[in-house]
């Protein structure tokens, strides 16, 4: 059996399959289906400072291989989180990592501070690139100097492992991936959503109550595949890679690509284990490939470039 | 409750009127503990156009036979693929999902209010009722004779009155506007339906302090909690239709004076 | 019968459905499915100065509800076009369009220039986004400063109507936009291809040979959408949208989000008569909505917000 | 040969061994006029996974009973939906695509060289070449015996040498490794198999100054000339798989010493 385990600046992770945020509840959601402690690491949902209702409904539309959410980060708060969320998700063997967002700068950095005292958080999950929040949100993850001010600020409050989310929607992945590495973030994960839309043609209205939202699952695929190898191949700390994986092959081409971990997220929605069956699916690609770990194929494709040329 | 995905076998599948056809679905073992009101997130292999599960309302359940019907009217690509499910090919669920309705302790004046397709999770409401004592009465709303639907399975539950939009059956009107509603004292009403009747018929309970609870269908990704995607707007917040629901009060909605909205 | 003609600048069209750059040869390959001429026009394969080779094989991916493409511009360069492919097209009794490429802004004034002198030919697409060559193309579209350039200069040269094509790959669309309109250009069409990526995890190596590659089908619906819609609200000049387009409700929706004309591209490879069949899916939709001419519905969404605001 | 879309009915559909199946399509009117080396584009409803069509050669065609065959292979997710499909259903084709090989016009010394579903459009050409009054060979290549297919088609056209791998049925070793080679003299030889195969064919061709053809599969996107995915290098520069092929003389391939390639 392959050696599944990596690490993430100073976190180390049994395997590289870890779910991605809002996709995924707070764990328990799935506590029926599989042992969510068999995972890589979790991230929760998207965490404000103050509780927040989210977005008007209807917050979903159903696209061509794929899905628009507008949900807009409705959450408890983190005093809620603390009270009632820690304690639960604290009994899962595995890294639970928390989606931190704000509208302010401030935001950010309060909540950060709040999460470094909690023992079980082993790291935190910036997201600058929700494209679904009126203030903050990707409005940071778009802009250059916000986001080198916001990783920066929380990297002076957060001692734990920090990963930096960054948005696709720029023209250029690289700068943000750079500029993460520049302020000491641990490992950026990519990709959020792509900004879409979609309108009932026979309604004639936006079918999102936020006319855009945020696109995600399998029809994005192969943009985020792009960002994450041209992300993986300007900075040298760990990516984390997502966006629409659904089965193995789809995981083992962001590893080729340079991921060190991947994120699964809408596939949750429809079969909630996929985690674990794409968990359980590269080992048997690595055993049968006769590769004796998961770190042979990371930047496999880029590695063999550089062989060749 | 805990929650399966499981493969069942299609047992039966036919149209009952041009839009709305009964799937039967046998369980591959024993079939997981439901109640009224609980829906199933079907999967609809073979169809692209379908990314999502669909939501179907569990519509009839027979714990013996451990098979679950489901009633489902044709609205698009995923609704037509599963109407020409042949007999022996396997769906795969995820059930049992939602609240369900709350049965009353004591013995009350209940009715059951229906309309169109929104029958569905009335009919395993009804017959568990009555199975534990109760005697319901039902009100059922269509648009016509031709889109009337199962009245001989409500039948066997209780007294069914009839409403359509065209009078070819029943009383002319909306189930609002029936007789029995001005003649008779409910303490409960249960209802499923469209949006706009649902509404009319919250407005009805308000008015005349009925206890009554709807089954809503927002629309869902994931069926059980994780995205949040399926909020409705209530007096606590934005509550999930899949996990909070789909079975609501209605004073939890803000639903008074709603009927035009 | 609703009325369909719109106009782009000076050219009037008799429907707003067009066919889209690379995925409609040079017309004749469609002859024997249906009548061209019953299009609003047609845009030809990308051309350039000189004759180009495209890149190597494999050029093609398939991805979830689309594909991914690095032809890379082939073509057999003005020369032979004027010879051998302008006589011919000049039968069709539809506006013919030509998507003019180039490396170096030179190329493409020349072009322009040469196709100025092409009295069958109303308008030039001036494409600034191809994804898949390794000067020009995209570099263009997704750096405000040279977009202006080239455009300023090919429509010092251009007398006809002069659309310029915006590339998805940016962080804001409706800068692109706006520089076009600034520049004189009648028209924006949008979106050429998402850069996206694939691969062969069996084989461990990319798809296709250039590595990257343009991503169109109905995948990119809802991002291409959104910028239609984005674009339409930034400038006064008409947009035609395209991306994903593949059936009447989808071309329904770009003409409520603000297009004024729409492109269908990959659907044509899979289904030969799309174009066609949208067209008359447009009268139906105006009819069963009691619209009695397309304009009526171009923007629909907007002037809606407007009304309830 | 003007290019049609059209729904084909499915009139047979059976493995013939593991891996490949035999399809065989009904036209609703007169089919068209079609060319051995040609191909159809067959579009795959009900599979997610299919965006594109997917290319199959022509196997054979009944003008009488206006019929034609697939030989198909299983790849992946489109074929695996057509090996299940039912006899009656429909499937929709854009055909006749592409070139088709070059009939000599002089009596020659004709082989054909298959491998595994290789053979699939040299049915049809051995079928034509017959007729026309040309006695051809054939010479096949599988795996192993397991592999073999059409074996009775084949002889009904001329002799067949066989050669397999593990060397269970007919020789052993590669086709390019068969004695009919070492003794016999051909003019011309029609060639469709494995990419690695057809290139030792036609080194064997080269080396004898035989007049070879070949028929490529590269990954097409619409079949009919218009996006220009398909392309193969060629003395030419790229040229289309699907118009300019996807028979291609090797004198116009740059395959001299690329067997390895
Ligand atoms: C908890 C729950 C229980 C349900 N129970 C039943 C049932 O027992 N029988 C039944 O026939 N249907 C039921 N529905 C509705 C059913 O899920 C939809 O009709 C179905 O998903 C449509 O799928 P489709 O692919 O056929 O149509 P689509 O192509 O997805 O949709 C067709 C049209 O219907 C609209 N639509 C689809 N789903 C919904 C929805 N949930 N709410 C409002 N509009 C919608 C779409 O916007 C579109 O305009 C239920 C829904 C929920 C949430
Ligand atoms: C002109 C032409 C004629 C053909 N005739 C036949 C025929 O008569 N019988 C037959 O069985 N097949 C034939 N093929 C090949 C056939 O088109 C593919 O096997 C089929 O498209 C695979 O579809 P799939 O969805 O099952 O597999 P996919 O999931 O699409 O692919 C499975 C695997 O096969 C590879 N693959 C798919 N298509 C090709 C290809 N064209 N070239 C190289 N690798 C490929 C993929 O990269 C992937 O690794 C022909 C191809 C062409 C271009
Ligand atoms: C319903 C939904 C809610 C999401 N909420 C969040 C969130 O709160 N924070 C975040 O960083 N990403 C959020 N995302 C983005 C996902 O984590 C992920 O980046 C994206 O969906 C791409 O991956 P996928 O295609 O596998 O889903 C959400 C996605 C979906 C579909
Ligand atoms: C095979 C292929 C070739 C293309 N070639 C060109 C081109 O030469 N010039 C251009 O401007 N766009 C080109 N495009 C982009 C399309 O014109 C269109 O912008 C894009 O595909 C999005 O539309 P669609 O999703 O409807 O295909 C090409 C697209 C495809 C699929
Ligand atoms: S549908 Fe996902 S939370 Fe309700
Ligand atoms: S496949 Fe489109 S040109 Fe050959």
């Amino acid at each position: 059996m392959a050696e599944l385990g990596i690490s993430i600046g100073s976190l180390s992770f049994k395997n590289p399959v870890i779910t991605a945020s809002g996709t995924f509840g707070n764990g328990s959601e799935f506590d029926d289906f599989f042992d969510v402690s068999r995972l890589g690491g979790i991230v929760l949902k998207g965490t404000t400072l103050e509780p927040r209702e989210g977005n008007s409904y209807p917050r979903m539309a159903e696209t061509a291989s794929g899905m628009l959410n507008s949900v807009g980060l409705q959450n408890k708060g983190i005093d809620y989180f603390e009270k009632n969320i820690y304690p639960r998700v604290s009994s899962y063997n595995t890294n639970v990592i928390v989606n931190v967002n704000g509208s302010y700068v401030e935001d950010y950095v309060a909540l950060a501070e709040r999460i470094n005292k909690l023992d079980r958080i082993p790291a935190i999950e910036l997201n600058i690139s929700c494209p679904n929040v009126k203030t903050g949100g990707m409005a940071f993850g778009t802009n250059p100097e916000t986001a080198r001010e916001v990783i920066r600020k929380v990297r002076a409050v957060y001692s734990r492992v920090l990963i930096v989310k960054l948005s696709p929607n720029v023209t250029d992945i690289t700068q943000f991936a750079r500029i993460s590495e520049e302020e000491g973030a641990d490992s950026v994960s990519l990709i959020n959503t792509l900004l879409g839309m979609a309108i009932d043609a026979a309604a004639m209205k936006p079918s999102l109550s936020t006319v855009t939202g945020g696109l995600s699952g399998p029809a994005v695929k192969p943009v985020a595949l792009r960002m994450v190898w041209q992300a993986a191949n300007a900075v040298k700390i760990p990516v984390i890679g997502m966006g629409g994986i659904r089965t193995v092959n789809d995981a083992i081409e962001f590893f080729l690509a340079g991921a060190t971990a991947v994120q699964i997220g809408t596939a949750s929605l429809i079969e909630p284990g996929t985690s674990v069956d794409i968990l359980e699916g590269i080992g048997e690609y690595l055993d049968s490939k006769g590769f004796g770990s998961i770190s042979e194929i990371i930047g496999y494709i880029n590695r063999k470039q550089e062989r060749t040329i | 409750m805990t929650k399966r995905i499981e493969d069942f076998t299609v047992t039966g599948n036919r149209f009952i009127n041009k839009d709305i056809f009964l799937l039967e679905l046998q369980a591959e073992g024993k079939l997981a503990d439901l109640k009224p009101g609980q829906f199933v997130q079907v999967r609809v292999d073979g169809s692209p156009e379908t990314f999502l599960r669909r939501p179907l309302s569990i519509h009839d359940a027979d714990f013996e036979r451990n098979t679950i019907k489901l009633l489902v009217q044709l609205a698009g690509k995923g609704t037509e693929t599963l109407s020409r499910l042949q007999t022996g090919r396997k769906l795969n669920l995820i059930y049992p999902l939602g609240n369900s309705f709350t049965i009353p302790e004591q013995d009350e004046k209940i009715l059951l209010i229906g309309g169109g397709c929104g029958v569905a999770p009335l009919l395993f409401l009804g017959k568990h009722l009555k199975s534990l004592g109760h005697s319901p009465e039902i009100l059922l709303g269509f648009r016509n004779r031709e889109r009337m639907i199962e009245y001989d399975e409500y039948m066997s539950i209780g007294p069914v009155s009839l409403a359509t939009e065209d009078g070819s059956v029943g009383e002319k009107g909306f189930v609002t506007q029936h007789s029995l509603l001005a003649g008779k004292r409910f303490n409960r009403i249960y209802c499923c339906g469209p949006d706009r009747m649902m509404k009319a018929v919250a407005q009805y309970a308000f008015a005349n302090g009925i206890s009554c609870e709807v089954s809503l269908e927002n629309l869902m990704a994931c069926g059980f909690g994780a995205c949040l995607c399926c909020v409705v707007d209530t007096v606590d917040g934005n509550q999930c239709t899949c996990i909070d629901g789909p079975v609501f009060n209605i004073n939890k909605l803000k639903w008074q004076n709603s009927e035009s909205a």
